[in-house]
């Protein structure tokens, strides 16, 4: 049953990389690599490790997506600021 | 073309060259000797109910202040990179205030998250979490600021302050155990107490804590600076 | 738990493949994030032991009978280093990142290569 | 003594405190960390003096306890206090070198830097696996951030890729620890090494390959290291010397100490790794152009050498001492080398190496770079040299022959842009530049300059022992460099002074030939000395070498191991380099002669290395009980081929010409007459251990010998004829001599040796002479075209009458010295049975006379040209040694006796004596010879057919000139009257086809093949940071292929 | 030295002068000789006498400095010298010079001698042509030198020794004893290389009379050269001495001298009537091929 579930979860992740890694849209991206560390996080809980997990949540796919998103919030930033010139 | 044929080869290649690695490794099924022993003495030893926790605080104690560091480390990376110098102007956000509901029911959870990250770390001897999870909510609550009002500064001076002083009390931490008790980030020098209660393990709750107000406080100023703050 | 291990290294070559294929920066970070990822899962499930629970003591794990109950803590411990680690560069990168667009208003990688030879 | 944990608890209690402290003043918080980092150094430094000079052993510290493998463990050794103290100083340094950047940076790069100088403490010290990792880590990011100090595109660009490159190896790191983890039980290094059984599984070989592929990565190896180079080539100038310096030494401690994991036969895979990263660092380095990327290939292959040496000293099991000493050293001379010049290039501020031509203003810091690059050579006394010796020595004795070929070929190539830089900076006509040297800037380079020379000093007296005997030469440079700003004149008199003490107090242990050789090396010298007070004002630096090298010549003869030897030689060989390098259009020459010397001096130690049961040496000689095996073939036939080298001889001359004729002209003089006789008289050792050993096959190796002897004086001889100018006329002429030389002693017989000795003292009296004359005249005439002098008879009366005794003493025409040269040879070689080689020599000596005739003929006879109507005579410092000279030559002209009985003793105890003197008669076996009757019959008959001639013709008128029958017309421009230029052209018709420039071809040849191949080498660092993330990959790919992964 | 010194001096005196004369003649011959084949009638053969005393008559006005005074005496005390270490007549006291200086090799160095001389002082004359004719007579010198060297060689193997006396005592007793037949092949050599030395047609470049007008003694006159018309004479004589010496099995009486020497210098002369002359690069080319080929052999034959 858990392995199922695994299997399952590993298909979305191996999904969920293969979009972040083609997707035009750096955001769709950056959501997806996000979504990977969330899937990633549950399988830890699985794995009997809920540190990890926690720390997966909350650094891997929360802060390292808000990262990311400001990265690029500055670049769309610094876009405008050449148009605006 | 060539090169990306290449890249496929080299990938191809490469998965053969792990197949070992996925292959040949035996999974077990019982503790080995060190980690028995790591459950074995962080009962006994220290007290500490959270065995990760034993581990990450004290056994492996050097990494963990090593981790810190690093963080500490990718704070004045990111800074010296992103943050603008003092009086360097930045162009005035045109971007649109965040909604009222959201101001407000920021300024409301700022303080619970707050309070949720330091209960995190408190426990991290107990429960799953510890420092570093207790460090990300605390910045989270920080960042709930930031989204919902763009114009926020933060006051930079508390930030240090706290930056600095939980920095510097885990290194004397470590250093009272040093003296002593005769060894680097040896926990012991506080009352082992008894296993599985809140003022338990030595001085491991005191050393989380510091590392979480250490890593929430790093991460903070992350964000800040990726938002462009300044110096 | 051989699928796991299997899926880490798969996101491994995911990652690397976009940092050898893709031109623009970020999803050669993102790439380089997705490694990590596809670590930390070989990682913790080297320290997984079918059928035993978390390396925390409760009412079912006593300090009895932790020995026999616990996964590995040693590889939680690690990766929790790891990942830690892993934002700071990822941070970092980001930083390059946004610096290099700053000058070059540019985010792929075959325009920064004046230096060579 | 301070527990080592300190260090750490400084370094991270000062920086998390660092925004604090820099709230009160950047100058406080500057401060602390100058004070921090100092010191950390000073408790390494104490660790150190613990282990070096007390019988202290390693300590382990434990951390949080408990005892390892449960908590992580540090350990402080010898290797670790070294290390630690070296990076902490080198970062203290640093942080001075960047004290205004820090200044007016932000906070942040001040705490960057404390934690990439902590990253690599941790590194060093840790014991524990992940720990390593962790510092690994906190190193590589703390110099991610650093990188984009002082911000600009072209540093953003290679920070970046250095991350990406950087990051995947990390990753791999990560991967091994974990699967190394699962497989042993432990991340304790030591544990893990004593389990290390379990690599021989194929899942524990890829743990411990991909764990060491990811240092070794990290250590920048050939091809996999585009990025590291960027680094090096943009980052400012304080940072890039810790990124190549610290971190480098971190992370190849990081190496050595895992390096255990590796299976012995796997080792020499390791040292392939840094075998091909030296060559080809060094390869592509020679079309480097850009100062700091140059610099940048240099360290790269400096670490490929430390690993290449680290596996070999493990892999032969080199006894740990030894080994340490060995590593360290060439570790310590990269290290200091390294850093001093990044510093300098930072003053700089130069990109193009050419430009840097504007060092050539600041002495001082000319003398320092030049010292670092001498460093990085490996030239004696400094670090490098030492190592390089001892490692030769063990290659040798294992026999690992391709390690020795491929090790000094490497280091030849390094040694070749090096000193091409240094060449070029020397001789650039650069203008000069205005040149900002703050003192925050120069204090950390003269700080390590000395740190360098100090060790220099201590290596050779603590660990070789050496006496003040074979030290004698640098101090003797040492003094003169102290008395520097004295005029010329009165540095001469105490460079003869010096060279007087020191002959004395060499004298006792001097006996046989070693005498002879003190003759020509020191008392030729001092003579010619006199030659050098001709030079004007101060001459900053010609003396202090000069000694320099009068002295390792000295020490030659004196020698008592084949180590002083080579020390001697190599002494020798740079000073002669910086001496050659004065000239002014010397760049190019100056570097085919240290190249040329080099690869001799390579070869020389391989030999030496090959016969190390030997003390090569005049004094080793007779210490041990000699027999056969001592001497291998291989040796004999390196240690010769070092010699002919020297000597200039056919094949290996395409050095000499220009070193000898584009260097000062009295230094020429020295280099000809002195110096060139070095070679000879190694090559008297090498052969008197062949004579004492009796080796298989000598006959046809002294054969063969000969036949180099005789074809270089041919060729030397033949060339000399074609030259337009007069000191490359002598540099052949020079060549020819030497070939003489050769031939006689190769004869192995007691008339070749006393003729080759003969020759020898002869060629010192009359090259002096000639060279001194000349020297005279270009100073007088300016220019060194001979068609440009002519009829200067009448002005030069004095050097004519040198030049003249000279040449006939040179070609061999009797009544003169000369002659007894002449048949001495011919006596010996057809005594010997080698008629062809005689046959050969009286040719090449009829074609010396060609030579001879056409240097005096276009100098002083002939039309003088209208612009040297008012050269005076050569200045008397100048004439007086010629006539000493000319003093000895008529002595042993009309005495031969005089020379050749002593040499003849000297000779006796080698070989049976087959001459022997009736009166002044000397009698071989074939022939004999009266030198004294001979003089007496020739002057008689010339003096009364002079006064013959006076007597019967009277008065005469001496006409100007152009009063010649010419045709009914009088030719009135000198120029076109001198027959001078090309004036053997019909000789070039006839045997032209064997001065064509075939030997110079075949070198152009190697040398354009190698640039081209170093060309398209480096084509591979296209710029593009996914291409090297590629590399990484297919290096490791390849690499696992290749070690044999299963 | 049993001789007392003085009259070891004056027996070398009276040898000289005996020399001189019959070398003078020698040349007066030849040139007699050449008239005849060139159908002239000729001067008398003792023209050279009358040409020396002639020139020293005639007054010497000119120097052009002190190496150019000098030069003459250089070339014929090189001629004189030459002469004197050659033992002339095996066994006469008188005739056998101050041979005890040395050997064969002193005697091919000191040719050396009076060349240098002679360049010299040809060349403080300042004159182009002087130069030239240095040049090319050093050039070819070297060219010939090497098949006469490579023969000398040859016969120090054959009677392994350099002593010129040694070498005539054992060519003693029968014509065929002479190394001229005992080693023709060094003996051809040898002579091919005389008339070099002798510098007659072909290899007579170096005088070229209608190019450079005399050559290298261009710019002398009067007492210089007539010094050095009688070193002609008298260093001509002591080559085909040596020669004589060497390959034909010396002389024990004067006639035998005269006769040899007049055979041997008739070879040269023959020679040299019948072939024009060579440039300069030929002649070191064929020098060097040659003669050179053929001593080679000689060598080559003995060493088997």
């Amino acid at each position: 049953m858990i392995t199922v579930f695994i299997i399952i979860l590993g298909i979305i992740m191996i999904l969920a990389a293969i979009i972040a890694v083609m997707s035009k849209n750096l955001l769709t991206a950056i959501i997806s690599s996000g979504v990977i560390s969330l899937l990633a996080s549950i399988i830890y809980l699985i794995l009997s490790a809920p540190d990890v997990a926690m720390t997966e949540a909350a650094i891997g796919s929360g802060l390292t997506t808000i990262v990311f998103l400001y990265a690029l919030s500055r670049i769309k930033k610094i876009n405008k600021e050449i148009d605006d010139d | 073309m060539i090169k990306r044929l290449l890249i496929i080869v080299v990938i191809i290649l490469l998965i053969v060259i792990f197949l070992p690695f996925m292959k040949n490794v035996i999974l077990k099924d019982s503790l080995n000797e060190l980690s028995s022993g790591y459950v074995e003495k962080s009962v006994s030893d220290l007290k500490t109910a959270n065995i990760v926790t034993a581990v990450v605080v004290t056994f492996r104690g050097l990494d963990t202040l090593g981790e810190v560091t690093v963080l500490f480390i990718a704070t004045a990376g990111v800074g010296l990179l992103l943050k603008r110098k003092k009086g360097e102007k930045s162009k005035k956000s045109d971007k649109r205030p965040a909604s009222e509901i959201l101001q407000t029911g920021a300024s409301f959870l700022f303080p619970l998250t707050i309070l949720f990250g330091v209960y995190i770390f408190l426990h991290g001897h107990l429960t799953p979490g510890g420092g570093f999870q207790g460090g990300v909510i605390i910045a989270s609550a920080f960042l709930l600021l930031l989204l919902s009002n763009i114009n926020f500064q933060f006051n930079h001076t508390v930030l240090h302050w706290v930056e600095s002083l939980s920095g510097a009390f885990y290194v004397l931490l470590g250093l009272l155990g040093l003296i002593l008790l005769g060894s680097f980030l040896n926990p012991k020098f506080l009352p082992l107490g008894t296993l599985g209660t809140l003022f338990s393990a030595g001085a491991v709750p005191l050393i989380y804590s510091f590392i979480g107000l250490k890593v929430g406080s790093e991460l903070s100023n992350i964000l800040d600076s990726m938002r462009g703050a300044e110096e | 738990m051989r699928y796991t291990l299997i899926l880490g290294f798969i996101l491994f070559m995911i990652g690397l493949w976009a940092m050898l294929t893709r031109k623009n920066l970020f999803k050669i970070v993102i790439g380089f994030s997705i490694i990590d990822t596809g670590v930390h899962l070989i990682i913790v499930t080297i320290g997984y032991l079918s059928g035993k629970t978390a390396p925390i003591l409760d009412k079912l794990v006593t300090p009895a009978n932790a020995v026999q109950k616990v996964v590995d803590p040693i590889p939680s411990a690690l990766v929790l280093t790891a990942i830690v680690i892993g934002l700071a560069v990822t941070a970092l990168m980001l930083s390059y990142v946004v610096r290099l667009y700053k000058r070059r208003k540019s985010l792929s990688i075959e325009d920064y290569r004046e230096l060579k030879w | 003594m301070v527990n080592p944990i300190m260090i750490f608890i400084l370094f991270l209690g000062t920086a998390f405190l660092f925004a604090l402290f820099d709230k009160i003043h950047r100058k406080f918080s500057f401060a602390i960390l100058q004070l921090v980092l100092l010191i950390n150094t000073f408790i390494a430094g104490q660790w150190l003096y613990k282990f070096v000079f007390t019988s202290q052993t390693p300590v382990m510290i434990f951390t949080a306890g408990f005892k390892p493998p449960f908590s992580i463990n540090l350990r402080m050794g010898l290797e670790e206090a070294f290390i630690l103290f070296a990076v902490n100083f080198v970062g203290l340094l640093s942080a001075l070198y960047l004290s205004k950047s820090f200044k007016h940076s932000k906070v942040y790069p001040l705490v960057l830097y404390l934690m990439m100088i902590m990253g690599v403490n941790g590194i060093v010290m840790t014991r524990d696996l992940f720990n390593l990792f962790v510092f690994l880590e906190i190193s590589s990011i703390s110099t991610y951030a650093l990188i984009a100090l002082k911000e600009n595109e072209q540093r953003l660009a290679s920070g970046f890729k250095y991350m990406i490159a950087s990051g995947l190896a990390s990753v791999f790191f990560l991967l091994g620890t974990i699967f190394i983890y699962h497989i042993t039980g432990t991340l304790n290094i030591d544990q893990i090494i004593t389990h290390k059984s379990f690599v021989i599984t194929s899942l524990g070989f890829l743990s411990v390959f991909t764990l060491m592929m990811s240092l070794i990565i990290e250590l920048k190896p050939f091809p996999a290291n585009g990025w590291a180079l960027d680094v090096y080539q943009t980052t400012t100038s304080g940072v890039v010397s810790i990124i190549a310096v610290a971190n480098s030494a971190g992370v190849f401690y990081a190496f050595y100490k895992l390096l255990p994991l590796i299976p012995h036969n796997q080792l020499l895979f390791i040292a392939g790794i840094g075998i091909v990263s030296f060559l080809f660092s060094n390869l592509i380095a020679i079309k480097q152009t850009d100062s700091r990327r140059l610099l940048g290939y240099s360290s790269i292959a400096q670490i490929g050498l430390l690993i290449t040496v680290t596996a070999l000293t493990r892999y032969l099991h080199v006894k740990s001492s030894t080994s340490l000493f060995i590593i360290s050293s060439i570790f310590l001379s990269n290290f200091i080398a390294k850093a001093g010049l990044f510093w300098i290039a930072g003053i700089i501020k130069k990109t193009h190496i050419k430009e840097w031509a504007i060092l050539r203003f600041k002495p001082g810091l000319l003398i320092i770079f030049g010292v670092f690059i001498f460093a990085l050579v490996g030239i004696p006394p400094f670090p490098n040299f030492w190592a390089k010796w001892d490692l030769i020595r063990f290659l040798a004795l294992s026999k690992l022959h391709i390690w020795i070929i491929l090790i000094l070929l490497g280091s030849l190539l390094e040694a070749f842009y090096l000193f091409r830089w240094f060449g070029s900076i020397v001789r650039s006509e650069q203008n000069e530049e205005q040149l900002l040297q703050p003192a925050y800037k120069t204090v950390p380079i003269i700080i390590f300059f000395l740190l360098l020379i100090i060790i220099s000093i201590g290596i050779p007296i603590h660990i070789y022992q050496f006496d003040i005997l074979p030290l004698l030469p640098i101090v003797g440079l040492l003094i003169l460099s102290i008395f520097d700003f004295l005029p010329s004149k009165l540095k001469a008199i105490i460079s003869m002074i010096i060279i007087a003490g020191y002959t004395l107090y060499i004298y006792p242990v001097l006996s046989g030939v070693s005498l002879v050789f003190a003759f020509i090396f020191l008392a030729g010298s001092f003579i010619q000395l006199i030659a050098t007070m001709s030079r004007k004002g101060t001459d900053k630096g010609f003396f202090p070498l000069l000694v320099g090298m009068i002295l390792s010549m000295g020490s030659l003869l004196v020698a008592r191991s084949s180590l002083e030897f080579f020390f001697a030689w190599e002494l020798m060989t740079i000073t002669a380099y910086m001496l050659v390098l004065r000239g002014r259009k010397a760049e190019k020459p100056a570097l085919l002669f240290i190249l040329f010397s080099l690869a001799g001096a390579y070869l020389l130690l391989s030999g030496l290395s090959y016969a190390h049961v030997i003390n090569f040496s005049l004094v080793g000689l007779g210490t041990i009980p000699i027999s056969a095996h001592m001497l291998p073939i291989t040796a004999f036939i390196l240690i010769v081929v070092a010699f002919l080298i020297k000597v200039g001889a056919v094949g290996f001359h395409i050095w000499l010409p220009g070193s000898y004729a584009e260097a000062e002209d009295d230094t020429t003089s020295f280099m000809s007459s002195i110096l060139s006789k070095t070679g000879i008289f190694g090559m008297l050792i090498l052969l008197l251990f062949l004579l004492k050993m009796n080796m298989h096959h000598s006959a046809l190796f002294t054969s063969m010998l000969g036949w180099i002897g005789i074809f270089t004086v041919f060729f030397g001889s033949l060339m000399a004829i074609f030259q337009e100018d007069v000191k490359y006329l002598l540099a052949y002429s020079s060549m020819g001599q030497l070939g003489y030389i050769v031939l006689c002693m190769a004869a192995m017989s007691h008339l070749g040796w006393v003729s080759g000795l003969y020759l020898a003292v002869n060629h010192l009296f009359f090259k002096a002479m000639i060279l001194l004359a000349v020297a005279g005249v270009i100073s007088r005439v300016g220019t060194r075209n001979m068609y440009e002098m002519g009829g200067l008879i009448k002005k030069m009366p004095y050097s004519f009458i040198s030049v003249l005794i000279g040449i006939i003493a040179l070609s061999g025409v009797p009544p003169l010295s000369g002659f007894g040269a002449k048949w001495l040879i011919y006596t010996a070689l057809l005594e010997k049975g080698w008629y062809f080689r005689a046959g050969l020599s009286f040719f090449a000596s009829a074609i010396a006379f060609l030579y001879l005739f056409r240097l005096i003929h276009t100098i002083f006879l002939g039309q003088p040209k209208p612009q040297h109507q008012n050269v005076k005579e050569a200045s008397p410092f100048f004439l007086i040694p010629q006539f000493l000279f000319i003093f000895a030559i008529m002595a042993i002209s009309m005495f031969p006796n005089l020379i050749i009985k002593p040499l003849s003793t000297f000779i006796n105890p080698y070989f049976a004596s087959t001459i022997q003197w009736q009166g002044n008669t000397l009698y071989s076996s074939l022939g004999y010879w009266n030198g004294n009757l001979v003089m007496y019959v020739t002057m008689g008959v010339f003096m009364l057919l002079l006064i013959w001639l006076i007597i019967s013709i009277g008065r005469v008128q001496k006409v100007k000139q152009f009063n010649i029958v010419f045709a009914a017309e009088r030719p009135f421009k000198p120029t076109t009257t001198h027959f001078a230029h090309n004036f053997y052209a019909h000789y070039k018709r006839a045997l032209g086809t064997f001065v064509r420039p075939v030997t110079t071809g075949f070198w152009n040849g190697v040398g354009e093949w190698i640039s081209s191949a170093a060309g398209s080498i480096r084509q591979i660092y296209s710029g593009n940071g996914q291409t090297y993330v590629l590399y990484i990959l297919l290096y490791f790919i390849v690499l696992y292929f290749i070690m044999g992964g299963k | 030295m049993d001789t007392p010194l003085v009259l070891k001096i004056l027996y070398s005196l009276i040898s000289l002068a005996v020399i001189t004369i019959w070398g003078l003649s020698l040349g007066g011959i030849v040139r007699k000789i050449y008239a005849r084949v060139q159908g002239r009638i000729g001067p008398p053969f003792w023209q050279p006498f009358i040409d020396i005393i002639k020139t020293y008559g005639k007054r010497t006005a000119v120097t052009h400095g002190i190496m150019f005074f000098l030069g003459p005496v250089f070339r014929i005390a090189g001629g004189i010298g030459t002469y004197l270490f050659i033992p002339a007549i095996l066994g006469s006291t008188i005739f056998s010079n101050f041979s005890v200086s040395g050997d064969v090799l002193l005697v091919m160095y000191f040719i050396f001698f009076g060349q240098l001389g002679m360049a010299l002082g040809a060349g403080e004359s300042g004159h182009p042509y002087s130069a030239i004719g240095v040049a090319r007579g050093l050039a070819q010198m070297t060219a010939f030198e090497v098949p006469f060297a490579l023969s000398i060689i040859a016969i120090v193997i054959q009677y392994h020794t350099l002593n010129i006396t040694t070498i005539v005592l054992a060519q003693q007793g029968s014509i065929l004893n002479w190394t001229l037949f005992t080693n023709p092949l060094a003996t051809i050599a040898a002579l091919i290389a005389l008339l070099g030395m002798n510098m007659h047609n072909p290899f007579s470049v170096v005088l070229a009379p209608q190019e450079i007008p005399i050559g290298p003694p261009t710019e002398f006159h009067g007492s210089y050269l007539a010094l050095m018309q009688t070193n002609r004479g008298i260093f001509n004589a002591a080559k085909l001495v040596l020669y004589m010496n060497l390959f034909f099995g010396g002389a024990t009486n004067i006639f035998a001298l005269i006769i040899k020497t007049f055979s041997i210098y008739m070879i040269s002369v023959v020679v040299g009537v019948s072939f024009p002359r060579f440039r300069t690069d030929q002649s070191i080319k064929f020098f060097l091929f040659v003669p050179t080929l053929i001593a080679l052999l000689a060598i080559i034959i003995l060493v088997l």
